[in-house]
């Protein structure tokens, strides 16, 4: 234990001053740094840094750019790709110390904070949105603060006359293709018609989105939900069974959504086609030994499968029509439609445009072995031709980009034409690319120009965001910029140089919608108003299994028919079916995820006018098969057993039949009189335009206070009349609203409205 | 040289030299006491604890951030296990945050569903306690990044810990079963006084403890012992109003002194079946209690004995009024083990002294760490590509010459010389800017240039202001 | 001589590492340059320390050696005051010692003529205690090397340590008179923890301190005492043999107690007089008592009337039978002060943190250094000019790329970006060879290579391997 020791460092000063005395050091030993000495100094050291220089401890790595991780390819342990120059290498933020929250500024104040700002600043400040087209592409969403998600500044989001749709619901993913839909006049004015109808199925998904269209139509620009439309959906057994629906339980979704999407496109045409024809069988003309639906004609490629067997050469005929076509991509060997066949060049792939490509996709000649079951009885080969009997104005395309080589075609410039001519002849069918000026032949009945309406297009900025946007061109006098980007709730006006150019990482097509733009077919209608099937509204339709239940409204008689301006009151009771998501911390602060998630549990209306005025004509309760997680008994009066049909001793009805009753009287042009209607509306999903309702919260707001006043107190101070003793009831709600309507037309007509605000003020 | 000896200076600042404690003196007994918490190989220790810290998970399947805490890393996922003692599937994670940049490890528990929000404010009053044997909790808060409802529970990360499960129960546990007494008496006592000192800390603020398992107790380094996922019962239980219930306080610090009796108790006979059920019948262990007095002192034992045992009739509290007091204390335990304390006390004392005088060989890393970040910043630029300062003319060219003289030497056959300490003479030289010269030969051998080291300072010192310079 | 006169000069540690003109408000996420290295306190004490030990007198007129001793260097010059305690001039040298490197104090005893040989054979049992609050003893001898018959103590030399009589009744005291309390309580009970525990270890080798003078406590670091000079009065007062009287060693230890008594009063009266004269009147002592009673909590009143009156009938010994007991003890009195005992092996076991946290961060800045000079060894040398192995194909290209990445950062306009902070971020996690990926671009910003630190980790050290071989 007593090795002996140098006399360590003692030599240097002592011994003769040359340089290299010391031993040498290795690198990796373990020998304190230290052991080398410093000269006497007496100036600041080199070493020194500036002492008040400021750095970022905290900053996470920056993530590579998924672009570059996907064309990277791999050589031992480097990844090679190519430098996408969107900038110097090595660039990071100017001050190293600059704060990490760059992408939380972006993001709006809340509506109430913007009230506090302006009212300290006395003047309004806007944020503009950004205006990065990448940056537009990303996923927003909604930010609740305690006033819950009316503080919300979706106008942030929309600038545009048209609405977009709320996220945070379940199968939300499906609001870019029902914006594309909503923007193809065909399928508008097919919904509507639809919708006006007498169609009485519970749950059918084009009068939902019958529903759904109009209310983005009323909205003009404001934001709106797809709510009713997604409950529809999710009550749907085989949309369930075909992996349809999100699984709200996990955020990670199981399926690659842009293929979710495209099912689910296919599934929603199919689905509205045959809800079609269940009610227009008797209607529908027989051509050809087979049953064509109104919807065959707006959207169905008809085509015709022939199978021969190469060696008996029997041939086997089957028709089809279908809604949706996939893309189909040729194999890299294939070459196009045998044109450039004879070039055998290694342009072979550049040679396929997109017109070829579809042409590709909706006729095919295969040879496949199989069972030829005519003559042969054993297996064969056969050839397999499909040919298209005709082409209906709306083509819906699910692009179907699976490969690589795909997703390189959708890149190159130009790939999508705005308009291609197709042709069914008797040679079969033949699409070819027209330029964009190409007006068609509006009396010509052979060939078909047709235009693109918009497409839906898969985002992917890696696992946290993964979404679906829809561009839409919707013809402007601002020629510049005549496409639209919905994303969810922000929607953007766009150029067609930045809504044509994809993306090979993060912007993928998923379906396309063309349309013949022949004028006849690229107008909404408006005709379904005037031929609206009213009959529901006149009778109670209720579906109680006590069927000699007695209830206490009385249905509207013929003589009452509601006009546009006539006066109903209104209001609804709601139940949850999710209670709200928080997240809480320790330190006290608490952040809403979602608010609680509400039905429609009762509706009344109430006669405005006339000598029934107060009576009530509508007192739906509803039925509903999800999960009831709170009854809300306290606020809704609702108790458990109401909604149900077996028990329950209300006027129960299936969700469509009240809201259909209420979406009548709206397109009637009722004005509905209510306390605190936004909310309401907002639940039972339905949009009415501003001058059809009369709100009493906004006609006795106490601007200077910024107090709303509840129906109780109004009741009590205007009406001498104790209401909400014990629980709500919608009818003397409405019943109430009404009056207190009446009295505000009463002391206006007596113009002690100012003299009001001062009472009230007290 | 005559010109370079004339201004030669010797380099005798800042010089390594050994503070005592000096391991070599050391007799076999004082190694013991002195290296008790000093792990066999301090430096390399702390390496790996860097590197663990340093690490993350490049694919790991969890959310990319969960609040300001991003990069994490599982730390257990054996979840079966966990969901005995809270009720719930518990996670581990290692994640960086954000707002600090430091390292924490969030404790998840799976489908926690906050009913009652005041029960999540008792984490406030665990943030507060200052124990050198907690994990200490900063914060707690509800999350769905995960999907589900989940509580997060943001601790100190100690690297590398194990539990005491691991280290005594595990597959691979540190101490061999077939030796007895299996573990020794000193380590126990370490335990006991360490966990003892965080229950004090606790109890002191009106606190318990409520769960002393063995898998909730990690060595985070060679015999030091830290209470970890504190202040989780609170929550989860629902009671966590601490101030609505003054009354079962006491109870339960009760039921922790019991608890840490349990825990010692079943590691002194290896015996995880005592500390793993909370309702083992008295007889077992009163039987422990004898099996475990053959091996160890009468002193544990009867420490022991107060813990589980009821109140001694003998042990009076010392200083205290109420001689009848009926019920246990840590304070009076503390008393009880006061020699051991003292033992701690000292062994951490002397842990101290050998980390200041490790510490006395590290003491100049931090300046060449800056020098050579310095030179680092301003050699081989791109941007001075065509720079005419940088050019074979420029005076900036000498800082290019003068890094290849530092660390581009050859020998005679013209072979790399790799020595460290050249380079830290130089350095040193340049750092304080010494009158000496220095030969430095362009790359083409064709000239030489002779500049001082104070000149070659100088310049450094110039380019590096440009750089910095807030607009360039 | 340049090398003699610099080595006077006194080091300006202020152009070490400058600190900031004014105080910087930071927000959690961010550090200044200082933030990165180990704090300047704890760097400077240390420096000094090692300074000091390092520190050589050319010419002091002392012996040149003594026995394995060299370079002596007188550490106190004030020998009248020293005699006072053994009845010998006493001085104190600092030398290095020729058989293990180590720097020692050694105490000279003057004119002292050893007479019997057995008694300076307990030094053997001094030097087997192992406590941190007693400078540890290692040998003593007889020398005619000053010409006179002198006895050595050789200690542990604890750099820039003073004692307690410099630090509260010195010309320099360190807290200032007017002030009342004049010494925080918890200044004392930290004293009294450590010399108890110095005691403890003490009493328990069946020994005695019998010195327990303000002079001969010495403060080490700010807020640890270490008893020193041990073992002498044993060799001094001739009776040295204890073996040979187990009866008074008891009476010795109790004296102990009284003496750590009058130590910790007479700092807390700030009266030197009660520690000075050992026979003060037992009035003054109640007198200064209530004195400090007025100034100090009861807890301290308390365990000072334990040490300094006689045995308090309410105190009696937990767990012992003799409940009549007539001496005090230590461990009793350790019991009394339970509670400190375990605040201070709290704060002990905490300071043990930060310095462990210290040494991290230092030994993560020497790694630094070793792979800072790595990279400057293996880049832009010129003998791989024409190396296909750097060539913008080769995988050593990328090591240039890395360099340049740390180093060469930009922001959006081209400027250069001197980030402190990215340089070791990187640096670390390459150290550590962690999984992250890391993107590098060309030089003609054409490609871009994508690789993890742990590769570039390996790829460094291949190259390095490479440079560093015998043959090139």
């Amino acid at each position: 234990e007593s090795s002996q020791f140098t006399e360590f460092g003692r030599q240097i000063e002592w011994n003769d001053p040359v340089i290299d005395t010391t031993p040498s050091m290795k690198v990796t030993e373990d020998v304190p740094l230290n052991t080398v000495g410093m000269p006497y100094y007496k100036e600041k050291l080199l070493s020194a840094w500036p002492p008040d220089m400021v750095f970022n401890v905290a900053r996470p790595p920056e993530p590579i750019d998924p672009e570059i991780l996907a064309t990277m390819k791999m050589v031992d342990f480097v990844g090679y790709a190519p430098f996408p120059k969107r900038h110097r290498r090595y660039v990071t933020e100017s001050l190293p110390y600059s704060n990490y929250s760059k992408t939380e500024s972006k993001t709006p104040m809340f509506r109430s904070e913007q009230d506090k700002v302006s009212a300290q600043l006395g003047t309004s400040r806007t944020m503009e949105a950004t205006t990065d087209p990448v940056e537009s592409f990303k996923k927003v969403e909604i930010k609740y603060s305690k006033f819950g998600v009316e503080d919300f500044d979706f106008g942030f989001y929309n600038r545009t006359p048209y609405a977009g749709l709320e996220t945070h619901l379940q199968n939300s993913y499906t609001n870019a293709l029902l914006q594309l839909y909503r923007f193809t006049p065909l399928i508008y004015n097919f919904a509507l018609k639809h919708v006006s109808g007498s169609c009485r199925l519970e749950h059918c998904l084009l009068c939902e989105l019958g529903f759904l269209f109009d209310m983005l139509v009323k909205a003009e620009g404001q934001h709106c939900r797809a709510y009713n439309f997604v409950r529809c959906l999710s009550s749907i057994p085989q949309a369930s069974a075909l992996g349809l629906l999100e699984d709200e339980a996990s955020n990670s979704k199981q399926n690659p959504i842009g293929a979710m999407l495209q099912s689910f496109n296919r599934f929603l045409m199919e689905r509205i086609g045959q809800e079609n024809r269940t009610k227009e069988i008797e209607s529908s003309e027989l051509i050809n030994n087979k049953f064509v639906t109104q919807l065959d004609k707006v959207a169905g490629v008809t085509t015709l499968t022939t199978v021969c067997c190469g060696n008996c050469k029997s041939e086997t005929h089957r028709r089809a029509t279908t809604y949706v076509t996939d893309v189909v991509y040729p194999k890299s060997h294939e070459s196009s439609n045998g044109r450039a066949a004879g070039n055998g060049t290694d342009s072979k792939a550049n040679a396929w445009n997109f017109c070829d490509i579809l042409q590709h996709s909706l006729e095919s000649n295969t040879n496949t072995r199989g069972w030829c079951g005519e003559k042969c009885r054993r297996y064969q080969m056969l050839t397999t031709t499909k040919h298209v009997l005709s082409l209906a104005p709306v083509l819906v395309l699910n692009a179907a980009v699976t490969t690589p080589a795909s997703r390189q075609l959708w890149c190159q410039k130009n790939f999508l034409p705005m308009k291609f001519q197709a042709d069914v002849g008797k040679e079969g069918l033949t699409i070819k690319q027209v330029p964009e000026s190409t007006v068609p032949d509006e009396d010509g009945n052979i060939s078909e120009i047709y235009e693109l309406v918009g497409m839906v297009v898969e985002v992917n900025f890696g696992p946290a965001d993964n979404h679906m946007v829809s561009l839409i061109r919707i013809p402007q006098e601002d020629v510049s910029k005549p496409w639209y980007l919905f994303n969810d709730f922000s929607v953007q006006q766009f150029s067609s140089a930045e809504a044509l150019k994809f993306d090979y990482v993060w912007k993928t097509p998923t379906s396309l919608i063309y349309q013949s733009c022949r004028s006849s077919r690229t107008e909404y209608n408006t005709q379904w108003k005037d031929q609206m099937d009213t009959s529901l509204l006149y009778s109670q339709a209720a579906i109680n299994f006590d069927t000699s239940l007695r209830f206490e409204y009385s249905c509207l008689a013929k003589e009452e028919a509601p006009r546009a301006g006539t006066l109903v009151a209104i209001d609804a009771e709601f139940v949850a079916l999710q209670q709200e998501e928080t997240e809480i911390r320790s330190d006290g602060t608490r952040h809403l995820i979602r608010p609680s998630r509400l039905s429609l549990a009762r509706v009344s209306v109430v006669r405005g006018d006339g000598p029934k005025a107060g009576v009530a004509f509508i007192d739906d309760y509803i039925t509903t098969k999800d999960n009831i997680v709170d009854y809300l008994t306290e606020f809704s009066g609702i108790e458990i057993g109401d909604l149900d049909p077996l028990k329950s001793k209300k006027s129960l009805v299936p969700l469509k039949v009240a809201y259909k009753k209420l979406w009548l009287l709206l397109n009637l042009g009722c004005v509905f009189v209510g306390h605190g209607l936004a909310n309401d509306f907002r639940t039972i999903n339905i949009q009415v335009p501003k001058d059809q309702v009369v709100d009493t919260v906004d006609l006795f707001y106490i601007k200077s206070r910024q107090r709303k006043l509840s129906l109780r107190f109004l009741a009590w101070y205007l009406l001498n009349e104790n209401i909400q003793t014990e629980t709500h009831d919608s009818i003397e709600d409405a019943k109430t609203a009404l009056f207190l309507y009446k009295k505000y037309l009463e002391i206006r007509e007596q113009g002690g409205l100012s003299a009001f605000d001062n009472v009230l003020n007290e | 040289h005559q010109a370079q000896s004339a201004h030669y200076q010797p380099l005798n600042y800042h010089l390594y030299a050994p503070l005592p404690p000096h391991a070599i003196n050391l007799l076999p007994y004082q190694r013991t006491v002195q290296g008790f918490f000093l792990s066999d190989n301090l430096r390399e220790e702390i390496q790996r604890k860097t590197e663990a810290t340093l690490q993350i998970l490049p694919t790991s399947g969890l959310p990319e951030a969960l609040d300001v805490y991003y990069s994490l890393v599982p730390l257990d996922t054996n979840t079966e296990k966990s969901s005995r003692i809270f009720g719930y599937s518990s996670w581990i994670y290692k994640a960086f945050s954000k707002s600090d940049g430091n390292t924490y490890a969030l404790r998840r528990l799976e489908g926690f569903k906050l009913t009652d929000e005041k029960a999540i404010a008792t984490v406030q009053q665990w943030r507060r306690l200052s124990s050198a044997n907690i994990v200490t909790l900063f914060e707690a808060f509800t999350t769905r990044a995960f999907g589900d409802n989940s509580i997060i529970f943001v601790y100190d990360y100690h690297p590398l810990s194990s539990t005491l499960f691991d280290t005594h129960f595990g597959a691979s546990a540190r101490y061999p079963i077939s030796r007895s007494p299996v573990v020794p008496e000193q380590v126990l006592w370490s335990y006991l006084v360490q966990l003892s000192s965080a229950l004090k800390t606790i109890h002191s603020a009106n606190l318990a403890a409520r769960v002393l398992d063995p898998s909730k107790v990690i060595l985070t380094s060679k015999m030091r012992v830290r209470l970890s996922a504190v202040g989780i019962m609170d929550v989860v239980s629902g009671n966590g109003d601490y101030n609505s219930r003054v009354e079962s306080i006491s109870a339960l610090q009760q039921d922790d002194l019991y608890n840490l009796g349990r825990l010692i108790l079943s590691i002194a006979c290896n015996n995880h079946a005592i500390s793993a059920n909370a309702s083992v019948p008295p007889q077992i262990i009163a039987k422990s209690l004898e099996y475990a007095g053959q091996s160890y002192s009468v002193g544990l034992k009867t420490a022991l004995h107060y813990l589980l045992g009821n109140r001694p009739v003998s042990a009076v509290a010392i200083g205290k009024d109420g001689l009848t007091e009926p019920l246990k204390g840590i304070d009076e335990f503390l008393r009880i083990i006061a020699p051991y304390l003292q033992q701690n006390l000292n062994s951490s004392l002397h842990y101290q002294d050998t980390l200041e005088s490790e510490l006395c060989k590290e003491l100049e890393n931090g300046r060449l760490v800056r020098l050579l970040c310095k030179f680092n910043f301003i050699n081989e630029r791109p941007e001075y590509d065509h720079d005419s300062a940088w050019s074979e003319t420029g005076d900036r060219y000498l800082l290019k010459l003068f890094r290849d003289y530092v660390f581009h030497q050859t020998d005679e056959n013209g072979l790399p010389v790799v020595d460290l300490g050249h380079v830290l003479r130089c350095l040193n030289k340049l750092d304080a800017g010494v009158d000496e010269k220095v030969m430095l030969v362009s790359r083409d051998e064709q000239s030489c240039l002779i500049v001082s080291y104070k000149e070659l300072k100088n310049c450094v010192d110039a380019v590096f202001r440009d750089l910095s310079r807030p607009n360039g």
